[in-house]
């Protein structure tokens, strides 16, 4: 696991912001949104990482910029990497993993849905839970949650 | 008073045939209600429920209260179905059961219309049904109907000639196309059943009767899961109540045509032979539900490579035996 | 041909619609369509404490709702830290497979419903209530239970329950064996499964599929083992994994589950200590800032939390990956080139929970 | 962890298929045959009802304390604030040691039944109880107001009420000085 580490900070140096090592078979990283995908490929390929199983991603919005939250499991040395990163909020642009890992499409269709986070390279990206013409991003803070400012607005519930 | 009646009708033959036509009309659309409810109630027990329960004692009187409000209900006519076709369909399909019932005999004497071909007349009135599925599947306009009616079509046929080939096998050991004289052999010779040809014949008839009235694991063009309801999703009200009164006329006619054909018909001891009929009846009734609610379904392709790879040359060989062991 | 199976059909086990590209009976290309009934159940978890939240997660996946509260409990306890009492999590443990066996259930009958066997739906969820009887005992709840709490579970057991258990896991045994009678090696079930619906270990893998349908490709993941929680790492259980990746093998592997959480659960009542069940937890919890997650193997497959804390009492961002989601995924390269037939043993194979891939 | 490969069947066969399909078939109607005749676990929903457990969380309702005449309930609004979903408002009713509460509603077109306002109930004043039965086609009749609440209804609601008025005046009378003190103290 180490030398694992060892290679990773000596082949992107500076791109990897911060990293901690949680429990001995689980790594948390915090790179630049620009090695995204690079350290992403680096991590699947590498014989000694083989992080061959997208477990999970997300986005969050903290009001000020999106954190960018990724989960690979290795299927064969059985380690969990969480890799981080953020992006800001005007100008949401990241790499797609979706050629890279198929099972983040839908995860990264749906943060586009929710978030409004362009993935860059991804094959096929609309919406997914929320119908085509729907305005906005709700997920984020400052969406207006109210029901005037939803599309889909009926008329309200009667008795 | 009897003797005046008999005269009369001697007299008048047309109105004679009119009767029997009204009678056995009336008697396909009053067996569906009974062999429901023997459905439901079956289906029920086997699955751990009580089926109905609540109309008349014990639930008797649920499928004719079904019955009435099918008719009751609102016929609908879906948008861009061919309507000729769209209300033809069912009619087809009922009256193909009403006029097999007319050769087949209940009791000695007790049968419609007395023919010496009546087994040739039964397969070629049969195959009514198939044309009346593939019309109600397309002219629908729907397409789970479409799919529904070419599944039904692609394996009616197929079942439809080793079915054939075994009635034939039936007809050729006992050297006789008319019904009453196929029992009649039996009546003398034993039951068919028992005589090593016919009892593959006999197999193959059940496994082919189970594919024509499409039930488990043959029930393809409903299946429910896949087709909603297959050929019949379209169709409501009155029509819809036709097609499945055929449908469980069907099944009580293929029953009683094999016990015809393989169970000597009225043949048996003690009782009467109509009610020895209607036992036979109901006894194959019962195992076809209880089989009904066993096993899945088969899937389209499978159904159709045992139709031909299996039955067909089995009972083509079958029907050699059979002839070699019937010519006397 | 261009049909539409779905969003109310028989099969599909929900809201989920399919747009079919078929060549008479051979399908073509399958598109999903989903978001029926998305609730933003994400959002509004960021507008409520975090204790607020456990009843929502019963609305997820709805027919393993226990393993919905755990996973989210587990996710709150990380985050601030929560030490859980040991009974407590033995007792978590008991109802998960409790849980575990109500779910397979449910997937057992609707898969045999699916493919024409009406009877066994009907005995399928026969046993089933019995489990859901003993859930209501102690729950207090036939569906949405809501009965794990951030630092242990809100009650202990009523009297008696671990007896009734026991007789449930002994009856249970046998009926497991009729299952297979009438199903399992059933020449026609066998015929409509096996072979069908082929996911390789590569595609699995990549796609991220997990819970039966990853074991039934043969990769050995299970929560349960690859990161115990709770005391899974103290009993004993086997995994069953299987190498083809059909339809029949997920079936399998499912039914082998089912035996294996019998086994967990006789283990469970046997080791339960005494003790408290909840941890003391301060009236309004704030936990410190950072990133947590949670695993659970669900009946479904990994069933994890995320959650980003702020330090408020409120979290910033709570984020369910849920199994179904993403083993749907893998539904249009399945379905290239398969029968209409086989789209529901393929679907139903799957295991599709849609309160949970809509959220 | 057990690796292994599922029972796999023979290259096919028509014959064989055949003869094992009829027996596996035999097999599952033997299995059928049986449960014919087992006993029939239907229950006739509005002729039977199953028992409901105690744990059973249905409707809630507010405790009538027999002993002290009143319900157990002092308005603390704990609940309301456990309430994921806004579903109980109340009216408070006097305060101090013999506050109680004089109206109590439960919005039941919100309730998700997640026992949380209980379990946050210090005063052991409010219970999830057995009725079940609470469908209706109209939504107003889903706020359940205090009498519909309360142990005991209206006549219950009534003796609460004069019960904590009867204390808080005996409490008045009992410490006059104190609560003009308190009253002066204010004005000042």
């Amino acid at each position: 696991m180490n030398q694992a580490i060892e290679n990773l900070l000596q082949r992107f140096g500076e791109a990897v912001h911060e990293w901690k090592l949680v429990s001995p078979n689980e790594v948390h990283l915090t790179v630049s949104a620009s090695h995204w995908r690079e350290v992403a490929q680096y991590l699947r390929d590498d014989p000694l990482w083989q992080m061959d199983y997208p477990a999970d991603l997300t986005v969050w919005d903290t009001g000020n910029e999106f954190g960018v939250y990724l989960r690979l499991w290795c299927s064969v040395y059985n380690r969990n990497v969480i890799v981080l990163t953020s992006i800001p909020r005007e100008e949401p642009r990241i790499a797609s993993l979706a050629t890279l890992y198929p099972g983040v499409d839908w995860h990264e269709r749906e943060m586009y849905d929710m978030y409004g986070v362009i993935f860059e390279g991804h094959p096929n990206l609309k919406r997914i839970l929320l119908p085509d013409d729907w305005e906005g991003f709700p997920f984020r803070k400052d969406y207006v949650a109210e029901p005037s400012g939803n599309p889909l607005h009926g008329p309200q519930p009667v008795n | 008073m009897i003797e005046a009646i008999t005269q009369f009708f001697t007299q008048h033959p047309l109105l004679w045939a009119f009767v029997k036509a009204v009678v056995l009309a009336s008697f396909t659309l009053v067996i569906p209600l009974a062999v429901i409810y023997v459905e439901r109630k079956i289906a029920g027990f086997i699955q751990s429920r009580l089926g109905p329960l609540h109309v008349g004692p014990q639930g008797t009187f649920q499928t004719a209260a079904d019955a009435l409000k099918l008719l009751l209900k609102e016929d609908i006519v879906p948008e861009g179905a061919d309507k000729r076709f769209f209300y033809l369909a069912p009619y087809i399909a009922f009256v193909s059961t009403v006029l097999c019932f007319m050769v087949l005999p209940f009791a000695p004497g007790w049968v419609a219309l007395e023919m010496n071909v009546a087994v040739l007349f039964i397969i070629g009135v049969s195959l009514f049904n198939v044309v009346s599925i593939l019309m109600a599947g397309w002219s629908s306009n729907n397409k789970y109907s479409l799919l529904g009616g070419l599944r039904a079509v692609a394996q009616l046929l197929s079942y439809e000639i080793p079915m054939v080939l075994s009635v034939l096998a039936v007809v050729f050991y006992t050297g006789s196309l008319s019904l009453t004289g196929i029992i009649e052999y039996q009546v003398k010779h034993g039951w068919n059943i028992w005589h090593p040809p016919i009892m593959i014949a006999a197999l193959i008839y059940f496994i082919c009767a189970l594919a024509e009235i499409n039930r488990t694991p043959f029930d393809l063009p409903e299946a429910e899961s896949e087709l909603v309801s297959g050929f019949n999703t379209e169709y409501s009200g009155m029509r819809f109540a036709f097609f499945f009164a055929s449908e469980f006329a069907n099944n009580f006619f293929i029953t009683a045509f094999a016990a015809a054909l393989f169970f000597g018909g009225w043949d048996g001891p003690v009782l009467p032979p109509i009610v020895w009929t209607f036992l036979k009846v109901f006894v194959m009734i019962f195992v076809f539900m209880w089989l009904r609610w066993t096993p899945p379904r088969l899937r389209i392709d499978q159904i159709l490579r045992f139709a031909w790879q299996l039955l067909v040359p089995v009972s083509l060989a079958n029907l050699l035996f059979a002839i070699a062991l019937g010519v006397r | 041909m261009v049909i539409n199976v779905g969003p109310q059909h028989p099969s599909t086990h929900g809201v989920l619609r399919l747009i079919l590209t078929l060549d008479g009976e051979q399908i073509l290309a399958c598109e999903p369509v989903i978001g029926y009934l998305h609730r933003g159940l994400e959002k509004m978890m960021e507008r409520r404490p975090y204790r607020h939240n456990i009843p929502f997660t019963d609305r997820l996946d709805y027919l393993a709702a226990l393993s919905n509260n755990l996973a989210i409990c587990q996710c709150i306890e990380r985050l601030g830290g929560v030490e859980v009492p040991e009974r407590a999590q033995y007792i978590r443990v008991l109802l998960m497979e409790l849980q575990r066996i109500a779910s397979h259930l449910v997937f057992l009958g609707t898969f045999g419903t699916d493919l024409g066997a009406t009877t066994m739906f009907l005995y399928a969820f026969r046993e089933r209530e019995m489990v859901l009887d003993l859930l209501e005992e102690c729950t207090g709840a036939r569906l949405t239970y809501n009965w794990v709490r951030v630092g242990g579970v809100p009650d202990d057991l009523p009297e008696g329950f671990g007896q009734k258990v026991l007789d449930f896991v002994k009856l249970f045994r046998q009926r497991i064996e009729e299952y297979d009678m009438l199903l399992t090696r059933n020449r026609i079930f066998r015929s409509r499964t096996q072979g069908i619906g082929v996911i390789p270990k590569e595609t699995a893998l990549a796609y991220g599929c997990s819970g039966p349908v990853a074991r039934a490709s043969g990769i050995p993941y299970d929560i349960r083992k690859v990161a115990p929680y709770e005391v899974y790492n103290r009993v004993e259980f086997d995994v069953p994994v299987f190498e083809d990746g059909d339809v029949w093998a997920r079936y399998l592997v499912r039914m082998e589950e089912l035996r294996q959480s019998l086994r967990i659960i006789e283990q469970v009542l046997r080791d339960m200590p005494d003790g408290p069940v909840q941890t003391k937890l301060p009236k309004i919890f704030k936990p410190p800032a950072g990133i947590a997650y949670s695993r659970v193997e669900s009946p479904r497959g990994e069933l994890s939390f995320m959650m980003v804390s702020d330090g408020g009492a409120n979290p910033v961002r709570v984020h369910i990956r849920a199994p179904s989601f993403v083993n749907l995924s893998v539904l249009p390269r399945l379905l290239e080139g398969a029968k209409v037939a086989d789209l529901v043993a393929i679907l139903g194979s799957i295991d599709v929970v849609l309160g949970e891939i809509d959220r | 962890m057990s690796r292994q490969r599922a029972m796999r069947d023979t290259e096919y066969n028509p014959l064989v298929y055949f003869i094992d399909g009829l027996v596996t078939l035999f097999n599952g109607m033997v299995v059928t045959w049986r449960n014919l005749w087992r006993p029939k676990i239907t229950v006739r929903y509005p002729y039977q009802r199953r028992p409901v457990p105690p744990r059973y969380r249905g409707l809630f309702y507010l405790k009538w304390n027999e002993e002290k005449q009143r319900l157990n309930c002092v308005g603390c609004t704990l609940c309301a604030q456990a309430c994921p979903t806004d579903v109980i408002s109340m009216v408070k009713l006097g305060k101090g040691t013999h506050a109680g509460v004089s109206e109590f509603t439960m919005d039941l077109g919100r309730c998700m039944f997640c026992n949380l306002c209980v379990e946050a109930c210090p005063f052991d004043a409010i219970y999830m109880g057995p009725n079940y039965e609470l469908a209706s086609e109209r939504r107003d009749v889903s706020l359940f107001r205090i009498a519909d609440l309360a142990q005991g209804g209206e006549e219950a609601v009534r003796k609460n009420i004069e019960t904590i008025e009867r204390l808080l005046a005996e409490e008045e009378k009992a410490k006059p000085a104190h609560a003009a003190h308190a009253a002066g103290g204010q004005s000042e």
